[in-house]
């Protein structure tokens, strides 16, 4: 356990102080990214994002409830993410445990805290009814930066998701629409994650960066070039002028993540 | 729960258009992940299943292990967004059966006793649900075992038959399967014949049952023809990317 | 662990290629049955069965709830086995385990596919208010054949059962019956098991023919002669030819068995 | 709480009949179970209770064993139809709380000394609830103990007193249960007296609380008996069954 | 694990023989005892009590709800303790255990069937909506003793609890009051506590007696002597006429304790 | 969430009184409880939390033991009674999610490699919230650890800025932070201004968040001085103690 990423952090690092990377991107670089959309049939909206050879899979479902007590005038999202054991000989099953958890949260704070889903557009009754829209995350197959990919299926996933008002017609009120509609979307912020390996900061880090890795930072950015959401992660640090290197690199990733996610949506 | 539809006609015609003996469309695709040591992705009608395989690998925690002979464990898990509504993660009763079933089937084929203390894991995912979920799970696990490399007997494989409008049918769409008579999903060991997995819940005469089972097992050995074709396109990839 | 039961197998396989069975039965026979009902009082109906030494009590209680949304028509059956660590040494508290989830599952296919309980009776306003059927199985001592024991403990439990329309006057509608009455059931499907031992095929294995078994096969049949349930379980497997035989069998055994049954419910 | 119900009227006659000192029906039956070390089946009044007690074996895992004496872990359950509404199975706060004072009362009196490392346990399961069913299955483990053969120092035996419409009796039924002014279990090991198990809930002056006190401890005695009774007609089938 | 606790064992046995205890206290002694009250402010009643340097902080929440439907005419108490890793190093996290789940329901007991909270007075409209009364504790630092600690504290910070009417005007009937008042409480009866070491009976046991006593007595007694609650514990046994020398010696003491507790919620 | 409440007004006036670059009031005590290692004490405004450290100690179970490193495992735990609406007691996704975070932060300063196969223990519990305590949790943790004699890098310690009314604001108040516009909690070892702990919701520009970044880092670098005056207090006692 402690030998083998030993000797690879002693080949990563020596690789790093020459510039390179092991699969020779630049530090900057991301992997080809590959999304697409409605890939399953009973989901609202699904979509498929491989980064390199990470594979996630997003799918929405929505259904009728009760607001939460201190927003009645906000339909509700819930995501959920799950590190099952098809994806990783080391990812076990049963209740999600700190890593799924961290995980979940930084894309459900990234698709809540942007304003990307227009909650209020999700109420049918105020502080009675609203249509509750479930985000579960299915990791397939894990090569790295997991926090990428899941925020990007999110991001498309709804993009693509249709309000299945027709299904739910008889618990809906009169003058409500009774068909089917595209979920209201706003322009969605682009996360980007690094990692930080001795004095190196790499963005889109593979399996083998990331387990040598001493810090993380993801920085979610919008389209006008502004911070939307950050997330630290590890036991390492960062400084200052680290962190706006990465929030930089992050800005410039986000744009053409952003090209490639509204070219695949249709948008 | 019966219903006034009419599932299967004069003509035997089915809903979707199928004919008593006919299959529902499959599509088997081998070696799609990466960290997996074995994989398969099967799309079987409106049913879309993942299946990776890890191992064989040291059983743990050690007091699972058995000291004569691999165990196997099948996971099959239904993704929340593949059903109408949503289903809420992690297994229910429903799903602990059908892993054991599952597990148990798949113990039969492969060569366990080769594998002392050791641990094959079987994670089958299923995307999309639509009736017969779970012998495209373990069809698709055939096809993943055998991409792992685990010694296998026979490449288990499975299909169901059934009972519509009193009639015997091969393959319950979702339709024929909420409204119809009898289901018998089985698993086989194509070459021997022998039954690996069986249940059947409904209403079957003697006759109606034995027609179903015999319907059932041809089932299986058309869908284990595409088994093995889903493995040779996998090495013949593999083969020409050698090459290049 | 192993040593015991390979010399058990080598035992009982030389008496089976002698056609013979270490309790003297022949390959077909069961153990004496033994049934009794009423035999708690809170219950809404209750028996305990006796297959030779294995025992188990079945308790039904009744109440009132909503029936599932997608059949407002039907009443609500719940079926819950407990392997309490009362009936032997390898039972463990705590949650149910794979092989009471089996069990449970069985017994409660084997009681809601064949009908036996008139659901459609048990709706009292459609859509909204239902009676619930909770079928709870206690093993108190195993020697093997729990499916069958469960099974018919359910099926003598339910016959019996009394609904308790006095107890739950108050939450019933105008109209229904405020008196208690007999839970409608039709008549009873008998589930018979039997395990291979290399390729001899026994009818209600004992504890010491369960645990060297290789596969297990139940059958459900009713009066007719027709089959309700099957379920295969453990690794190994089954000829078509088997397979026959085993139905055969489990429809002389369950001619007797329902006889006793019948006897013992007082029908 | 309180109610209109006259629980004891003015000659002292209870709503069943008894008058203040007398018990409930009891019967009891020693090894009724198969595979069990020991068993016991006890009914008093509508309670119906079964226990059954295996050991002493190695307690597991291994971080529970005491390396001085053996541990004693008894197990009160109730069926989910044992009560009026059923009760969802599997442990809640009020049968952990009577496991534990049950475990740690039974400790008091098995030779636990003689066995380090080891573990006995003894699963009581309540089949009919109706009062006092911890005396009920104490009684009954009692029984069980001997019937497995666990070396004991005494057999350990319950009873409760109370107070109902001011009036201070013995073995509370039901409705005195629900509307009585005061309930006090206790358990004993009748030869010395000594106070295994002590529990009292409501409202006794002094006085009142020495003679309920008093009264429970002659109730043990009395069931004491039964439980020696119970015993010595087991003893006396099996050796007619070996005589045979 | 062992060995320490049998030379504790042996020096307090002898110190005891003598007629003293470790820190100095006579057998029927407890040790300063300190309440505070109102020290969250979340919460609608609190007190943190210390007895020695053991230290439990007690929070009342209030909110609204249904009654149990065997009792419509009375509002709900329900009592939790955590044992959390905080307050020992033999702590540890998650769900409770039996220690915490015994100390929770004596503490319930001691509220509920003394009846020092008026439940009948927390009906809103009957078996409809009541109030529900959430008493929480928490060990801060454990030196022995804690259910006498913690039974102090929950009376303590009920006793200067509020009932938030305010905060819950909107979901409160006309007519009902819509300003805060205090919780509704009786005479309060008080808990004491022994432990027997050999034949020695102590009361207010510290850490170093509780983790080598035989057997424990709690006895609960009210303003008038009369005795309202008791529960042994461990698998010593008690004598009956020990018993009445604890049950004499909780009188004393409680009178003692009840002035203090009187005193610090200025009653 | 958007609110039509003036949180600043034009005179730079927040609705405690406080002006853009104040801290809320700050209490520390270090050394408040008996039985841990280290301890401390922290009001932070209406925040109350208490934080108790244990080890460094033998791991356990010992699979979590790392040969070459202590581990450190913060839980951040948020007492029932601690928010207006009474939380369900036991973990939730948000105190799993800060536990994590602030243990990896504390991992940084803590010289683990001396405690091979060690565990440091560092449990928080918020007993009052009100905005930050995630920051005043980590501070408190700070003190209690250096109370603890644990070998420090740096006394680690947190701080937030944010946004409200579109103006960057030292140390969110309640109101602030549930209608304010951004928030950046931070954690950093104040000797070499190391961040060990960053998160950010809400909408910054470039230039807000580095003129956040640097308010954040002042505040940071005030309750450090504070954190110091604790410790000193803690141990000028324990002297005037000794001495007398």
């Amino acid at each position: 356990m402690t030998v083998v990423p030993s000797i690879k952090r002693d080949y990563i690092t020596k690789l790093a102080s020459e510039g390179k990377r092991i699969d020779g991107r630049s530090f900057n670089q991301y992997r080809p990214i590959e999304i697409k959309t409605k890939v399953v049939n009973k989901a609202e909206g699904s979509a498929r994002v491989k980064i390199g050879k990470t594979q996630v899979l997003v799918g929405i479902k929505m259904s009728l409830g009760e607001p939460f007590a201190d927003s009645p005038n906000m339909g509700v999202l819930s995501t959920a993410a799950e590190l099952i054991p098809l994806a990783s000989p080391d990812f076990e099953a049963g209740p999600p445990r700190e890593d799924a958890i961290e995980l979940a949260r930084v894309v459900d704070r990234g698709v809540r805290e942007s304003e990307v889903v227009d909650v209020e557009k999700l109420v049918i009754t105020p502080g009675e009814k609203v249509w509750i829209v479930f985000i579960d995350i299915h990791i397939l197959d894990y090569d790295g930066n997991l926090f990428d990919a899941a925020s990007l299926g999110a991001l498309a996933a709804l993009s693509t998701t249709v309000v299945p008002a027709k299904r739910f017609e008889a618990e809906l009120p009169e003058g409500y629409p009774k068909e089917d509609y595209p979920l209201p979307m706003a322009e969605p912020p682009i996360s980007c994650t690094t990692v930080k390996i001795n004095d190196y900061v790499l963005f889109d880090p593979c399996f083998d960066e990331e387990i040598i890795a001493d810090a993380r930072l993801t920085v979610a950015t919008d389209n006008h070039g502004d911070i939307r959401a950050m997330q630290k992660g590890l036991s390492g640090s960062f400084t200052q002028e680290e962190i706006q290197k990465v929030i930089k690199g992050a800005l410039d990733n986000g744009q053409e993540i952003r090209k490639q996610l509204n070219h695949s949506t249709g948008k | 729960m019966k219903s006034d539809i009419e599932l299967i006609n004069s003509e035997g015609k089915r809903l979707d258009g199928r004919g008593p003996e006919d299959l529902r469309k499959i599509k088997i695709e081998a070696g799609v992940l990466h960290r997996a040591d074995g994989s398969c992705y099967l799309e079987w009608g409106g049913n879309k299943v993942l299946v990776a395989v890890y191992g064989p690998r040291e059983a743990l925690p050690r007091h699972t292990q058995n000291p004569l002979r691999a165990i196997v464990q099948a996971r099959y898990n239904m993704a929340a967004f593949s059903v109408e509504d949503r289903k809420r993660p992690g297994p229910d009763r429903r799903s602990v059966e059908i892993s054991k079933v599952i597990s148990e089937a798949l113990e039969k084929v492969i060569l366990v006793e080769q594998f002392p203390r050791a641990t094959v894991n079987v994670n089958i995912e299923v995307l999309d649900a639509e009736a017969g979920t779970r012998c495209a799970g373990l069809t698709a696990a055939g096809v993943a075992l055998v991409d792992a490399g685990i010694p296998l007997r026979d490449i288990p494989v499975a299909c169901a038959a059934g009972k519509i409008g009193g009639k015997v049918v091969l393959d319950l769409g979702k339709e024929e399967d909420n409204f119809g008579d009898a289901d018998l999903p089985i698993a086989i060991a194509p070459r021997t014949g022998e039954v690996l997995l069986l249940q059947m819940d409904g209403h079957f005469t003697f006759d109606e049952f034995n027609h179903a089972f015999d319907l059932a097992v041809k089932g299986c050995h058309t869908v284990s023809e595409l088994q093995k074709e889903a493995i040779i396109t996998k090495y013949q990839t593999v083969a020409e990317e050698v090459q290049e």
